[in-house]
């Protein structure tokens, strides 16, 4: 390990928040390459810029995703970091472990690796951090044995995420965890090679509070929900009120719909069910007296991604309430999934995520060439120009002209 | 010889003395009854406008008649609204109901004030105009003589302002009022290539698409439509006499609801369509008026006292409305052109 | 005039509405033009479709608009109406008039053409509807000479159009029916002869009812508003309350920012004069009562229009107040307004209207080059995205690279 | 021989039996404190979770630590959030508040519950980024521990979720967090036309640029970049590290505002740039966290309870929370991209 000073670096294994640059220190001990990485690390404070490059495609045999290069720009001066890729590793749902699994994989980068990880990267993925090229394959073969597989990188399905679900939430209107595992496990061909025009993300979450963000980050989003009327225990209504939670100010004044109303009198509190969207906020406010429906499901919107290319977009209702059951192995989602796939792979662009391909194309193609059913729950609001295209082959074609030409 | 560039006529010269003795120093208004408007200002004088509907074409003998009622009551002062009403300007209150019997006894409508239905703005159509994908004039008088109830009383949730116009362009106001009657085109233009060989100037044809459509075909000294691209919008017509759009068994008309122009309460706000397509069918155009008042009396059964049809729709949610209307929602009524983003639901939020 | 029947068009003489029909058949008694136009209309009835053509530029030495030619489809049929074209005659302001001046009006359209009008045009204008190609510089010749100009056509300033303002209104902010008439005359050359990429309109409302449909209807939009807060009359709100008038309900509760107070108990009302965004709402339900504050002057929009061609646009602010000073000749305003148009003159492409433009080239760019100044009150929010145009010259490009180049 | 394609690891083998035991039957939760979640199922088992920040770049080392708490406190099951906390599933109670000694002990923070802020969503900055713009952890220590008061307590007006990204590219959740800090480049990239020619597929990187701001010049067999479309998004450096986009004098770092992930009573929305630079100022970024802290503050002077910090500035509108925070407004704040019409203040409602 090199002895060279990391001044600036120092200052930050100051203060209360855990340190980034101790663990750095911390996998130094072991690594060369992460006692290089505090070097490099270091100049960029000094001149504030980074020193990474992009660079030859690496791999492992049979996929076309899962690793990313990355080089360092003075390879002479930091031979160790000349090659430090990333690996990207398939999480197990909800981020839960054994603490089995756990030392395994810090065993393997041990043997392989710089000891570095991030838990997790943004996607989802465990993801390990900084390796040579030559020691790609043998990582992937030994985490393969040890039960592990790679996570999607590339134009491909990124890896799949979930929030916590029914495994600790009493919010979750759908198995999140089987979900994102069985849905997963269905589509490992597109997550482990890449054929579409750009990425496409899927994420679960189990309610409208979109734990996992699904809506804003993802190019498919399952956010669950139910179809009947949410429940109140009205017993435990009486609870709140008693300890001078305002069930009026905190609750029934910021219901989006005004569904819900509070009887001072009696201390109940009613919802008028039609008029409910499910938003999660009463329930959120209060979770021993409000309940889901009881015929849940989730709702699919489509189209979320962040800012690069065309601008952020947010996912839109395509299809406003879908069973979601392990029982018939989420049948009618992987079929609409691959409808979805499908039409994308023959309209969009390169380094076109879907959602700009609907924008470009309109969402009543979309729909119609999907066969989605329209419904207008898939909008705010109808459109405000009269530029309808018209199916010509649905009008009446039979009058002619006046002057006896056909129409 | 003319004098260039004099300018409009002078306000000052139309207005009677008691709105100059008042400028500016008016102070409150209500509405005695409906058709009637009363302003009064600081000094305590009170100035009261009998609103009457007008058809917008009007004849001079019309004009002249209007006058003649002018001169006998208001002192021969009048004003036009933006909607096409006359208001008789009537400074001695005693004058008012004398006004509005000779009104009443002629055949003259009066009304159109507070939460009423005021006068349709509305476009030429077939009377004068050369891309109309439906009549105008005709449309506003059948639409109107089915709700005429509503232009002579006051009770109506809040006011209603509808628009016409009478092709895709949306001439007037129909995109921001509570119900917009819009004609429609739905078929590509036809080309006659011999006039268009003639004398079009095609660079100026091909210019004229809104959506680049139009192609020059060199070899046929003529163009091209390419009928994907096609809006219906009409404006190569305009170019060329060679490019009729006009196709009476697929033109009529779509519904579009919900707009405001007004800042009170809420920004001003698009008229968004609910119904993509009725025939044409004159005199009466029934599908039209059908439509129109089942939109209207859903409105007055639902929405609270002095919300706007958009206003109430907002509030329920469009989803809402659909189903409540039974109207059917189809992919016509989702946007697909330039600013469609902004109108899809990105949220996990609505009704069932 | 013609006997030939009108079977269809007479159905529409029934009804209480007034008629059209019933107008032209009117003119019609003195205009062989005006009965021509019944046949051609009756037809249109029968065959469901127009028979005008827009055709050759029509129009008055010296002016470049005023007059839009119109010619009917089967000339040799209706050589009354083969030439059967539109005057705009610039109406006064507020549309206010004598009888004297109406008379005018109609006796010189008597002698010229149709006998049919429309009072008054979308945009403003009195339209005489239907005179021949012959008679257009007689009927111009003959209206002017009674004190009438003509209005706009084309790629110029539109006629202009205000509210009914001080004549008649308590909510007038500012002189209205002035404004339009000073600054329509400041503008003659702009409004009569066409040079511009495509039309301007400017409407004038005297508040935010917007009673012209300014910010939806108009390039340049001017709402009437004031700068400090509203006044309340306590005896008047009083007054309301003792005739059982729902002042929570109806006025406080409906307040898009909740400032307005109303105290059951000393049944007065207050504000948060801060808080107010000068709807009119509260005035709007409670006039007698509550009044505009004393400093009032304007607020300009810019960029509304209708559908065609990029889809409808709603004004947008660019100066939330200005003085509308009688006194000043509305000088600012005209200043304004000039270097708006001469940067769409030199930005706009052929047929976009000012909207257009500053969408397709930013808004920063347009107030930059305008010199209007940037302030938080133009956007409802800020961008969600951080592709910032920089500046380059205001950027601090006095380093050099590590490879030693300058920045 | 590896196996392909056989998927992540069974989430039921990482489950500890009280999650087993009452899988999909959890009944309520509360927070008994800070960092403490517990949850109560229909069979009135309760499960505690004990939430722990982490750096998110943490060593083997430190995961073989955190292995052996679990497995003293919580037979060894554990799981990260999204957020890149630890929560240790703790199902004995007793053990709760023994856990929460030792984890105090040995200086790892619990916290990040309930109405605080709970870690920062980052990417990889300088450590591992090819294209960013400032260092992503760096600046989130730096934060982090100016805001630590805000972790392990509850006393915020509601959640606060902060997002990170190195550069314009906008990784992480940064579009849609309360407080979003981004990287910022600002100038063009710097050809090396020595490079390209050696090695650069020119239509490749062409083809890169989201604006068309690179076109090829084959005289030079090279290319130009049009500095008027570039937006500095560094996408180019990926394709060629001729392009190379960093400019340490420039770079720095924008804050957007405002957004959330959340449907509760609202839709989504996005982050919003209320500070368009702050310069690059290692180790501390001073800068940057007065600038957070001061909006921070604002934010819980003058918001209601359970309000978010765009819902707070969307009910008291963007024009008042410049005004309060006295952050200067600028056109570079103005959208002017794709989607910019929607932003434009479309009515004249608004506050002085």
């Amino acid at each position: 390990m090199t002895e060279k000073k990391t001044p600036l670096l120092d200052e930050l294994e100051k203060g209360k928040w855990p340190s980034f640059v101790t663990e750095i220190k911390r996998a130094a001990v072991k690594s060369e390459a992460a006692g290089e990485l505090l070097q490099v690390l270091e100049r960029s404070y000094e001149e504030r810029r980074g020193h990474w490059k992009h660079g030859g495609i690496v791999g492992v045999r049979g996929y076309g995703g899962g690793v990313i290069g990355r080089y360092v720009d003075e390879p002479e001066t930091y031979p160790n970091v000349a090659e430090f890729h990333t690996i990207r590793i398939n999480q197990p749902s909800g981020f839960f472990y054994n603490t089995k699994t756990l030392r395994t994989i810090c065993d393997l980068w041990e043997k392989h690796g710089s000891g570095l990880t991030n838990m997790h990267g943004s996607t989802g993925d465990i993801v390990l951090l900084g390796c040579k090229t030559e020691h790609i394959q043998p990582i992937f073969d030994d985490y393969s044995e040890a039960g592990f597989d790679l996570g999607g990188s590339g134009s491909c399905l990124r890896t799949t995420n979930c929030c916590v679900g029914p495994g600790r939430c009493e919010y979750a209107c759908y198995d999140t965890l089987e979900a994102c595992y069985n849905i997963t496990n269905e589509f490992m061909d597109e997550l482990h090679r890449p054929m579409w025009p750009y990425k496409s993300k899927i994420k679960f979450s189990g309610c409208a509070n979109d734990c996992t963000g699904s809506i804003a980050r993802s190019d498919i989003s399952v956010i669950g929900t139910w179809r009947d009327s949410l429940r109140i225990d009205q017993d435990a209504v009486k609870e709140y009120a008693a300890k001078k939670f305002d069930i009026q100010g905190r609750v029934c004044d910021k219901c989006p719909t005004s569904c819900l109303k509070f009887n001072n009198e009696t201390q109940e509190l009613t919802v008028i069910a039609e008029d409910c969207t499910r938003c999660m906020h009463c329930i959120n406010m209060m979770p021993k007296a409000i309940q889901a429906g009881k015929e849940k499901g989730a709702t699919i919107l489509i189209g979320g991604k962040s800012t690069i290319v065309q601008s952020a977009f947010m996912s839109s209702v395509v299809v406003p309430f879908m069973k979601m059951e392990v029982e018939d192995d989420f049948e009618e989602f992987k079929d609409l999934v691959r409808r979805i796939w499908e039409w994308w792979d023959e309209n969009g662009k390169t380094r076109e995520r879907i959602g700009e391909t609907i924008f470009r194309l309109g969402m009543g193609k979309f729909l119609r060439e999907t066969e989605i059913p329209t419904v207008p729950q898939q909008v705010f609001r109808p459109r405000a120009n009269p530029y309808v295209f018209w199916q010509q082959d649905d009008l009446d074609k039979s009058g002619t002209a006046l002057d006896g030409s056909k129409l | 010889m003319a004098k260039l560039d004099q300018g409009p006529p002078n306000y000052k010269e139309m207005l009677p003395p008691i709105i100059k003795e008042n400028y500016g120093t008016w102070r409150y208004h209500e509405i005695p009854r409906s058709g009637v408007l009363k302003h009064v200002s600081e000094s305590g004088a009170a100035l009261y406008s009998v609103r009457v509907a007008t058809p917008r074409l009007v004849s001079i003998d019309f004009i002249r008649d209007v006058c003649t009622l002018a001169d006998d009551y208001c002192d021969g002062f009048l004003r036009w609204t933006t909607r096409n009403n006359i208001e008789f300007l009537v400074s001695d209150e005693a004058k008012v109901n004398p006004l509005i019997d000779t009104l009443t006894a002629k055949g003259l409508c009066v009304g159109g004030t507070g939460a009423a239905i005021s006068n349709i703005i509305h476009t030429q159509g077939w009377v004068h105009c050369h891309t109309p994908a439906t009549d105008a004039s005709g449309v506003v008088k059948a639409v109107m003589d089915d709700l005429y109830e509503y232009f002579d009383s006051m009770k109506l949730p809040a006011k209603l302002k509808m628009g016409l116009a009478c092709c895709l362009n949306m001439c007037g106001s129909t995109h921001c009022s509570d119900i917009g009657i819009v004609g429609v085109h739905r078929t590509p233009p036809r080309i006659d290539h011999e006039k268009i060989r003639k004398g079009t100037e095609i660079p100026t044809l091909v210019a004229s698409c809104p959506t680049g459509a139009i192609r020059p075909d060199p070899k046929n000294k003529s163009v091209i439509v390419n009928e994907d691209k096609c809006m219906y919008c009409g404006n190569c017509y305009t170019m060329s006499p060679a490019m009729e759009i006009y196709d009476p068994k697929n033109d009529g008309i779509a519904i579009l609801i919900g707009g405001k122009v007004s800042n009170a309460r809420s920004a001003p706000s698009f008229s968004r369509m609910v119904i993509p397509f009725l025939p044409n069918n004159p005199p009466r155009w029934p599908e039209v008026t059908d439509a129109i008042r089942d939109i209207l009396e859903l409105w007055i059964a639902n929405a609270q006292r002095g919300e706007r049809l958009g206003e109430w729709i907002e509030r329920i949610g469009w989803e809402r409305f659909f189903s409540l209307s039974g109207l059917p929602f189809s992919d016509m009524l989702i946007d697909d052109y330039i600013f469609a983003r902004e109108t899809f639901r990105t949220s996990a939020g609505f009704k069932f």
